[in-house]
């Protein structure tokens, strides 16, 4: 079984692309690989606000990353990124905030690093 | 009353952009304002038939490009060209729009008092 | 092993017209996302053109009989049996 | 004298496009003309965020709108365009929470409309 | 009147290759930030092109005797005597 | 050891596109592993001499492009053809870089364990 890690360049704007990471996540899991991290950097930092405000019938981000949370997979955000684009990486709820380098470490572990923009 | 034109040249699930051109268009439309619409390049994209975004789980904002009919939006232009490059014709579309070459988009462009690409 | 090169929005967005010279002729290249519009563009990439198949259904895109369309099981597996994966 | 509207679209991570803007907005008014507004939309809200962490050598950006704001522009940013891209519309420092209908009235009655992205 | 038209990116940034088409003959064309770069391709969108005098400077751009470089003045002015602004 | 490749081809001020391309190739530099950085499109414009941003008040990270050969990070690949694009030589660069026809950035691609565009 393989060992991923992914990371996520868009915005939450960006419904689409959210969505795909979503799901390939899950495919991942069901065909029993492991993931080491997702990754948020550039304006994928961008996920981990707490402020989020979305219709209803909008794709329910927030409630994803809660739900990929529940399966324990790390979910990290890059620091520097983060403090440069006005993110508050005091509050960043299922988040962890991480350094580059240590991201780094974990992709050059990895047997695949999947981008997703 | 001023004319106003939005310009768009995004892709359908590009971000918000055709979301927040939607808006546009139709906030100038509740003030009373001339209000044009012009989709070009990606943008005319948005008017294809036939798409399904719930499939994705994603808001079918289609829908509302529908409604730009009852808030007496009738100035909606379609760039001739970018209809040939993804071989759609007025007939796959979802509303009904006036289709513009270059010079009749030039001369839209002239007679605006304010342009926004979004 | 060949790479898989993995493009999300219509050709217009990337900020270079080279693309096509680095694919290999080996390699694989998967449209997801808006990227699907493009199809008849992108078959310039390679013959035979992966899409994943929600985004083409949700964009009402009519593939050809060289199109493959995959679901998201495949698509790992397709990372898998590549070399290096570039999301373009 | 002329007045104008200016909108900006990018995020405050566009350095370039920031200063652009700032110094349009400051040439405006050494020629005496007006500025009704300057709208943040799109990624441009992100500007309003109160957690922007900039190195010394860095575009000192939050500055910069507080100086635009002590010269009495009046500084608005789109609420629709903020809660979906997670910005705290609580706590928006000097700019103005306002919707769309509002700048968008501003815009119809200015003489000219400069976008900045 | 006309239209300023104006471009802060490089050419490969925008998604569609019809700008050109939209300048009509008496428009004026001003590059400011990245867009300064592409000088010699943006002169097929107007003869006389315009340049914000410090972008192209820190860029190190090097103008033509054709093209006309201003200031911040000079480019509030332009948006006055021009019948609408684009920013495309 | 991995080999890892960083590709860039966002213009220099496009947002912090070049700026976090650098910060990328160091840290897999300072992580020791085997990196490359493939600088394609409008990208190869942050490697051109004499440009100053100071003028414009924004940070000149260009000096720290110059700092990748303390840190042994000797694999930078420019695209030829982009090059040629912006009427460019090696002689108009601030750093040694090596010249790469699309062959050889194919050859470069297939060599690589990871590979990211930034």
């Amino acid at each position: 079984m393989a060992q991923f890690v992914l990371s996520l360049h868009t915005a939450p704007t960006d419904h689409d692309c959210t969505q795909r990471l979503i799901k390939f996540t899950q495919a991942c899991l069901d065909s029993g690989h492991t993931i080491s991290a997702v990754f948020l950097y550039q304006a994928g930092v961008y996920h981990a606000s707490q402020h989020l405000e979305l219709a209803s019938d909008e794709l329910p981000v927030s409630r994803l990353w809660q739900e990929l949370n529940a399966k324990s997979i790390p979910l990290l955000l890059c620091v520097t990124a983060a403090e440069k684009r006005g993110l508050d990486i005091e509050n960043t709820g299922v988040f962890t905030v991480a350094g580059l380098a240590e991201f780094a470490m974990l992709a050059a572990d990895a047997d695949k690093w999947v981008q997703f923009k | 009353m001023k004319n106003i034109l939005v310009i768009s040249q995004h892709g359908p699930f590009d971000d918000q952009h055709m979301r927040e051109s939607l808006d546009t268009t139709l906030i100038f439309a509740a003030i009373e304002q001339n209000i044009s619409w012009l989709l070009s390049g990606d943008a005319v994209l948005a008017l294809k038939k036939h798409q399904k975004p719930e499939v994705l789980g994603i808001k079918n904002y289609f829908k509302t490009i529908k409604t730009l009919e009852l808030y007496d939006v009738e100035n909606i232009y379609v760039c001739e060209k970018s209809l040939m490059d993804f071989n759609l014709t007025k007939d796959n579309l979802i509303i009904d729009v006036k289709v513009a070459n270059f010079e009749q988009q030039r001369l839209l462009i002239s007679q605006q008092h304010q342009v926004v690409t979004l | 092993m060949s790479t898989l090169h993995i493009f999300s929005k219509p050709l217009s967005h990337y900020c270079t017209n080279a693309l096509e010279n680095l694919i290999s002729s080996d390699d694989t290249v998967l449209l997801v996302g808006d990227a699907c519009y493009n199809i008849k563009q992108y078959r310039q990439f390679s013959a035979a053109l992966h899409l994943l198949k929600e985004d083409a259904t949700a964009r009402a895109i009519t593939l050809s009989e060289y199109d493959v369309d995959i679901d998201y099981n495949q698509f790992v597996e397709l990372t898998l049996t590549s070399q290096n994966t570039i999301t373009w």
